[in-house]
């Protein structure tokens, strides 16, 4: 491991805020040439802030950083580029209508802008990338339709082709599968001996273990440490991590668990997922695991009405019924906190007040013309009951943290009281604390008869809160475990996709995964 | 008040919030008010002739038809969408209405034929828009064309008149002094404005506005509510066409035509925010009391047409960014 | 999937061949009922009415690319068209070729001035230049003092640019706009910058992630925009031989945006090709040739061109449509 | 007494043709001593005249004279001013059908005239022999129809007409554009074609155009009504042999004389009645109240054309 004395690139005291709210603090970090660097952390710890500041897609609020000993300023990804960094996104970002070819090389500055398109070489390179990748894309088809997957393949080889001297993988394997991971470590191995930076952004410890020279670790936007991945046990990390040892999360005792609430049979929308069916009794919290683009939300989309499903019924309380829009959802007992609370939760420049009393119109206008007073009684009622900070009713909900809003989306389905909830990631980009509230809420919730389909994305949130855990794998359901027998392995092997054009064999990954 | 019944502890790292006077003043139909006591003096200064009530209450029958249709637009507009048809709207079920009583049919079902065009003008726009989900700029932009063009077809060149002496001059009917077009104006101000911020359905119209996703999410129907709107758009042209067939005593293709300009303009100047989620039937109210007033003023003072165009394409620029500037500046 | 059945998809896929399929039996159908429509001289005259509509419809195009829109085009034309004829008229010693130089600089700065404003105050630009459509025109008012240029101040040689013929006996004002369209694929197909205004429309947010100077380009884009319907302002004058403040370019927009659309550029930006706007120009051409040479009323033509505009959005949108769901199938396949 | 006060309402600014109606005006008001203003709307669509003509009735000028953009949708209007004691002249062009609505109409030659004169004029241009066509504005303007009327009855009742044949009537609606295309569709419909008719000025204008672009000026004779200086490069390059029109000048003097008298009482507005007016000889008031400023038209040609700046 060759570690030269001055740092390619050394970061100090790199903070960031969004909105009055610090989501890094004082982050001060060498990277030395020739290493693979590993940033650790939970969701939300602000590992893709640090990237995107590295890589001119964010400005830091306060702090400096230096190439090779030198200040420099990173103000756009052109100014990066030309540093020589590059960032593969969390998000496979592209241009859907444009060529594979094209989504390589757009926006590279090597030549003038007026100065021709080399099609043909292009191309050749492309293929060449692909066949390096190992992967079987056609780089003339345009980038709309091609699988996440693949997207973030393109992306990686993007970033291959760069001649960049630090790249930044922010989640890269995410969504890929273990062969297309085998390839991907081997072409960074090969950088790292070319003498070039990586910073490798992951949940899964065994491949950071695989892979990594050094370690840091974040959590609630502090560095907590930096390290040789040599020196660190998975303990150890996930102790850095959570600020605690994993031994203390444990399955929840089950509450009493009663008559099917909700029962899915045989649901199909192609192209999204096929032939789903499962059931949620009433006390009782399901859980739906999967990997990033597994449909479990196109699946609760369909449930709630929000798109359809193409074939298949949905039954609730034991009567089959229709539902073609969230309003006849509602009005059957369901409620559905959705993953994207920006987009399709929050009401970003109404008051907080609206935004909770959006889903019962009928209870703040009586007679058709909305009462204020009743309706600022509601909001209160559930800015107390759930501890929602906040300076005023009437600020637009916007202006509140993620977890506060996420509070009150789900102040405004407690309001419809309703009896089958479906949560959609409800602790993505949530603080620890509220976390904690969050679960407890949860709890509660099922506690009082309700049912609860629980999707996350952290399996120990999963493993922790739920009495069965339904599994997704690449649209179809693979798992339904059982709480207490599930295990972190368990719920990977089913994740993990067995078919498809990646996986040739339904080999899942050897090593014990950590996923958080 | 209820912002102090919030324990102090909680408000600790929660942004401050800005007082409600400046709130109140910062709103672009604040502006709009400004504007028109500005227009107002401005106007009397410019001409001798131009402060007289009347002539004001007539001058404004002549904007009151695109008014009309602009208080329903701005409804559209703060759900998200917009309707550029109007004034082909307007246009079509005019010809329309004279069409079928110049066949022989009576009054009555010539105003109904024009009334069920208007519905199924707006529901079109709204197939295309909700169903086919195209954008609603670009769809009403084909509308406008198409609805102008039949219009053109079935009526050609001619004007259609010799309508009924009692249906001619609705402009010089008065109720209370004023006429009957202003009243209609005024009451549709009134009654759009009760349903905007006061119902269930003005409030979902501003949070469909704000995110129509988020709508669907929370169980409104938004599908729903859209196409009522734009069909609220095209009854609202009819009568608009109604009114000016009675102003006129006569319709012809061209009627109101460039009127969408002016329609966008009431509601833009009124301060209604162009991407949806705000605005108020009060700005357009005032709107087009100002449009009127400096349209007026400038005609009145035989200001050439040049410089009265080169004024109103600037108002109407201008009010675009000073909406989108205080809007942007009060949303972090 | 066979490569036959693949490449047939693929040809059918592309809007191109849909809009050339459709020429062909529009022509047939037209020269059905009037043997004459399908003659040499149809060809010219269809050739004749489209040049202006084809060289703003290279910048209509280029915007439309870019996810944004132009309504002043006509208001531009029209103001380029009577600076350059007063030029001619109160300047007599100029060069005549200097006013394409006028024109089109004219058409450049107030295609940069739509652009400033979408890009400072971050404003949808089919609202911005629904705003500039009417104020350029109510300045060109104002400095033209409603007056037109008369025929007699229009440059000889200019006129002759509509008549003359360098070869084939095909005019210039032809050439002129097969060299813009042919600048303008290789511009668009061939150079850095103009698959940059590819990716801006077809991923505004990823764009500037990617490196791409949205502003910079949003800009130029605008200002090309505007410089092409210059352009269209000078030869206006030499085809129609004056240049009326309240006639010259009124309602031009309406017909490039839907000649445009219907050649398959989309409206959501980073689709569309050269080609596809050549062959919507010249469709919408012939429609308004086969309009007089059927004996139908000119009444029809603003229906036509509305429900075209309707009928290519639709098309538009299950085309995309389709090529998403086939594309998902395949992927799951 | 105050000056009386007259005010043109012109069909749309950007007109050239009506810069010389108003400078008609403006001299004869130098002469006789009223105050003249002339205002236009921006398009000539049929109701954008109305608030022009309403300001002027709260301006309270004495006279409101007007070119209607319709022929029905200023009745209105025009009866408020009458009603407050304003005399309303309508100029260049009559409310056909409507005319108890305005006081007079001020015309500037004899309608029942134009098509005759038109049609002389085309006979004379291809020796009396061939096909001719029409290219008109729109399908409904009334003084164009009234012209084809006319056209029409000559080419049928006159036997030195015999030999010419009226192919087609067709419309470009007073925009360049359509027609253009219009007249390029009749070239390539009636390859015999030998004369054209366009009694509308961007018609005849758009013609010449193309004759002249497709070299066929020897072959189609192009003539009509149009203003000089619209058509001067056409007369001085022979593309164009001739064509007519009327004096607007001629018009606004008349009107201006006709106004101050029928507001002093010198002139009365009665069927039948005349007067003298300088430069124009003696006026009779025609049926309906109508005035022409000359009966016939004025033919331009190469040897005239010079002496013409409108
Ligand atoms: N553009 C933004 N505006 C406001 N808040 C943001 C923005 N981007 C990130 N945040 C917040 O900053 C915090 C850190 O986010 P970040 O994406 O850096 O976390 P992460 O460590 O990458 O998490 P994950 O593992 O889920 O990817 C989160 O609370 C997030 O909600
Ligand atoms: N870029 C894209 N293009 C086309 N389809 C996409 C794209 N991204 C996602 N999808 C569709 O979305 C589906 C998976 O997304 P979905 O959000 O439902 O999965 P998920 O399991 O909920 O993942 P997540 O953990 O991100 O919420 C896939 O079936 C895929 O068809
Ligand atoms: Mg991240
Ligand atoms: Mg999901």
């Amino acid at each position: 491991m060759p570690v030269s004395d001055t740092p390619v690139l050394s970061a100090r005291g790199i903070s960031k805020q969004f909105g009055g709210v610090e989501v890094l603090s004082d982050v001060d970090l060498d990277l030395s040439a020739g290493e693979i660097h590993a940033l650790l952390g939970e969701n939300g710890a602000g590992k893709s802030t640090f990237a995107k500041i590295l890589s001119g897609v964010h400005r830091p609020t306060r702090g400096t950083l230096a190439l090779n000993g030198n200040p420099v300023e990173v103000p756009n990804p052109i100014a990066a580029q030309n540093l020589g960094i590059t960032l593969i996104h969390q998000e496979p970002i592209s241009f859907p209508d444009m060529s594979v070819t094209e989504n390589l090389v757009l926006g590279r500055h090597d030549g003038a802008l007026l100065g021709r398109v080399p099609w043909a070489q292009m191309e050749r390179n492309a293929n060449e990338l692909m066949d390096m990748l190992r992967v079987s894309i056609d780089v003339t088809k345009p980038m709309r339709g091609l699988s996440i997957a693949d997207q973030q393949m393109v992306e990686i080889a993007r970033a291959l082709a760069s001649d960049s001297r630090l790249i930044i993988m922010d989640e890269p394997t995410a969504p890929l599968t273990p062969k297309e991971v085998e390839t991907l470590f081997s072409i960074a191995r090969r950088l790292r001996d070319q003498g070039r930076t990586i910073i490798f952004i992951s949940h899964r410890l065994e491949e950071v273990q695989a892979l990594c020279d050094r370690a840091t670790i974040f959590r609630d936007g502090h560095l907590v440490e930096t390290a040789n991945v040599a020196d660190l046990s998975d303990e150890d990390i996930i102790r850095l991590m959570i600020g605690r040892p994993l031994k203390e999360m444990m399955h929840r005792s089950g509450a009493k668990i009663g008559d099917v609430a909700l029962e899915v049979r045989e649901l199909s929308l192609p192209g999204k997922f096929h032939d789903i069916s499962f059931t949620v009794r009433h006390g009782e919290i399901v859980g739906l695991a999967g990997l990033v683009g597994a449909g479990r939300t196109d699946v609760a989309r369909a449930v709630f009405g929000v798109a359809p499903a193409a074939s298949g019924s949905i039954a609730v309380k034991g009567k089959t019924v229709e539902i073609a829009d969230p309003s006849d959802a509602i009005e059957l007992g369901l409620a559905f906190v959705p993953e994207d609370r920006a987009v399709a939760g929050i009401f970003g420049t109404l008051p907080v007040d609206q935004n909770i009393t959006a889903a019962v119109p009928g209870k703040i206008a009586p007679h058709g013309f909305i009462r204020s007073a009743i309706e600022r009684a509601l909001a209160e009622k559930s800015v107390k009951d759930l501890r929602i900070r906040l300076a005023a009713l009437r600020q637009p909900i916007g202006e509140l943290s993620g977890g506060n809003q996420q509070k009150s989306i789900l102040a405004r389905w407690l309001h419809t009281d309703p009896d089958i909830l479906i949560l959609d990631e409800p602790t993505r980009g949530i603080d620890i604390g509220v976390k904690a509230e969050f679960y407890d809420m949860i709890g509660t919730l099922a506690a009082n008869g309700r049912g609860v389909l629980l999707i996350s994305s952290e399996l120990p949130e999963l493993l922790y809160l739920c009495d069965r855990i339904l599994v997704m794998s690449e649209g179809e359901l693979t798992a339904d475990i059982a709480g207490d027998e599930a295990t972190q392995e368990s719920v990977m092997r089913a994740a993990v996709p067995t078919k498809g054009k990646h996986g040739t064999g339904g080999s899942p990954p050897e090593h014990n995964e950590v996923a958080l | 008040m209820s912002d102090t019944s919030i324990p102090k502890s909680a408000v600790q790292d929660a942004a401050p919030v800005r007082p409600r006077w400046k709130t109140i003043l910062l709103r672009p139909e604040a502006m709009t008010f400004v504007l028109l006591i500005l227009a107002t003096l401005g106007a009397s200064l410019l001409s001798p002739f131009f402060a007289d009530i009347a002539y004001i209450l007539e001058s404004f029958t002549y904007y009151s038809e695109y008014a009309i249709v602009g208080l329903v637009l701005t409804l559209v507009i703060i759900s998200g969408e917009i309707d550029l048809s109007g004034a082909a709207m307007m246009a079509l079920s005019a010809c329309l209405f004279g069409i079928t009583y110049q066949a022989g049919y009576p009054i009555s079902v010539a105003i109904l034929v024009s009334l069920i065009s208007g519905v199924a003008m707006g529901w079109f726009n709204a197939i295309l828009v909700i169903r086919f989900k195209l954008p609603s700029i670009i769809v009403t932009i084909g509308t406008l064309t198409l609805f102008r063009g039949i219009a053109q077809v079935i009526a050609g060149d001619r004007s259609i008149s010799k309508f009924p002496s009692w249906f001619v001059g609705i402009d010089y009917q008065y109720v209370l002094n004023l006429p009957i077009p202003v009243i209609v104006f005024c009451v549709v101000a009134l009654a759009l404005g009760v349903i905007l911020g006061g119902t269930v359905l003005g409030r979902q119209i501003y949070q469909i506005g704000t995110s129509a996703i988020a709508a669907q999410h929370a169980g409104i129907r938004v599908n729903r509510i859209k196409t009522g709107l734009f069909i609220g758009m095209g009854v609202a042209s009819s009568v608009a066409g109604l009114l000016t067939a009675s102003r006129l005593a006569s319709v012809r293709y061209d009627l109101a035509s460039g009127a969408e300009l002016q329609m966008v303009l009431i509601v833009m100047l009124g301060g209604t925010y162009i991407f949806g989620g705000r605005g108020s039937i009060i700005g357009t109210f005032l709107a087009a009391w100002l449009l009127v007033i400096i349209a007026t003023g400038m005609t009145v003072a035989n200001i050439p047409i040049n410089a009265q165009l080169t004024v109103l394409g600037l108002l109407l620029i201008i009010s675009i960014i000073a909406t989108n500037i205080i809007y942007s500046r009060t949303q972090r | 999937m066979n490569s036959l059945t693949a490449a047939l998809r693929f040809i059918l896929l592309r809007r191109e061949a849909g809009i050339a399929v459709m020429l062909v039996l529009f022509s047939l159908v037209v020269s059905a009922i009037e043997p004459r429509f399908l003659s040499l001289d149809t060809l010219r005259i269809v050739m004749l009415a489209v040049p202006l509509i084809l060289i703003a419809g290279m910048g209509q195009m280029m915007v439309l690319l870019a996810r944004h829109v132009d309504l002043s085009i006509g208001s531009i034309l029209g103001f380029s068209a009577i600076v350059a004829g007063m030029a001619f008229r109160d300047l007599p010693e100029m060069p005549w070729w200097f006013g394409f130089f006028i024109a089109t600089f004219v058409g450049a700065a107030l295609g940069l001035v739509n652009g400033a404003v979408v890009t400072l105050f971050r404003l949808p630009s089919i609202i911005v230049t629904l705003g500039t459509l009417s104020l350029y025109r109510g300045v060109l008012f104002l400095i033209s003092d409603a007056r037109q240029v008369d025929p007699q101040y229009i440059p000889r040689p200019l006129i002759e640019m509509s008549q003359t013929s360098p070869i084939f006996g095909i005019p210039w004002i032809i050439f002129i706009a097969l060299t813009i369209a042919l600048i303008s694929y290789v511009f668009l197909d061939h150079t850095r910058l103009g698959r940059q205004i590819y990716a801006i429309g077809s991923n505004p947010v990823a764009a500037p992630l990617r490196g791409i100077s949205v502003v910079p380009v949003t800009l130029l884009v605008f200002t090309l925009s505007g410089a092409l319907a210059g352009l269209a302002g000078v030869l206006y004058a030499s085809r129609f031989g004056y240049v009326n403040p309240s006639i010259t370019g009124v309602g031009f927009e309406f017909t490039v945006i839907a000649a445009v659309v219907v050649g398959g550029v989309s409206i959501n930006g980073g689709v569309g090709t050269v080609l596809g706007t050549v062959l919507g120009v010249i469709f919408l051409g012939a429609v308004s040739v086969a309009l007089p040479i059927l004996g139908v009323s000119a009444f029809w033509r603003d229906a036509i061109y509305g429900a075209v505009i309707i009928i290519a959005l639709l098309i538009d949108r299950s085309v995309r449509e389709s090529g998403i769901r086939s594309a998902t199938l395949e992927a799951r396949a | 007494a105050d000056p009386i006060k007259i005010v043109f309402v012109g069909k749309n600014t950007g007109n050239p043709y009506f810069d010389s109606l108003v400078q008609g005006f403006v001299d004869g008001c130098d002469k006789l001593g009223c105050e003249f203003e002339f205002v236009a709307p921006a398009t000539a669509e049929a109701t954008s005249q109305i608030p022009f003509i309403t300001a002027q009735i709260q301006r309270g000028v004495d006279v409101i004279a007007t070119s209607p953009n319709s022929p029905d949708a200023l009745n209105q209007v025009l009866d408020r001013a009458r009603a407050k004691g304003i005399l309303v002249l309508s100029v260049n062009g009559d409310m056909t059908g409507n005319e108890e609505h305005r006081d007079a109409a001020i015309l500037p030659t004899d309608f029942e005239k134009v098509g005759a004169d038109q049609v002389e004029l085309v006979g004379s241009l291809i020796d009396y022999e061939g096909e001719i066509a029409i290219l008109s504005a729109t399908t409904e303007a009334p003084d164009q129809n009234k012209w084809i009327v006319g056209m029409n009855e000559a080419l049928a009742n006159d036997p030195k007409y015999a030999k010419m044949k009226l192919v087609a009537t067709v419309y470009g609606d007073d925009q360049p554009e359509k027609s253009t295309t219009e007249m390029e569709a009749l070239l390539s419909t009636y390859p015999n074609l030998r004369g054209v008719i366009s009694p509308t000025t961007v018609g005849i204008a758009a013609s010449a155009q193309v004759v002249q672009s497709a070299g066929k000026a020897d072959t189609v004779k192009v003539t009509g009504l149009g203003t000089p200086n619209q058509m001067r490069p056409f007369i001085k390059d022979g593309t164009v042999e001739a064509f007519q029109l009327w004096s607007p000048y001629n018009e606004g003097w008349l009107a201006s004389h006709f106004a101050v008298g029928v507001k002093d009482g010198t002139i009365k507005n009665e069927v039948g009645a005349t007067f003298e007016v300088p430069n124009l000889g003696t006026i009779t008031i025609n049926p309906l109240n109508s005035i022409n400023t000359q009966a016939g038209l004025t033919t331009f040609d190469a040897s005239n054309i010079d002496d013409f700046n409108f």
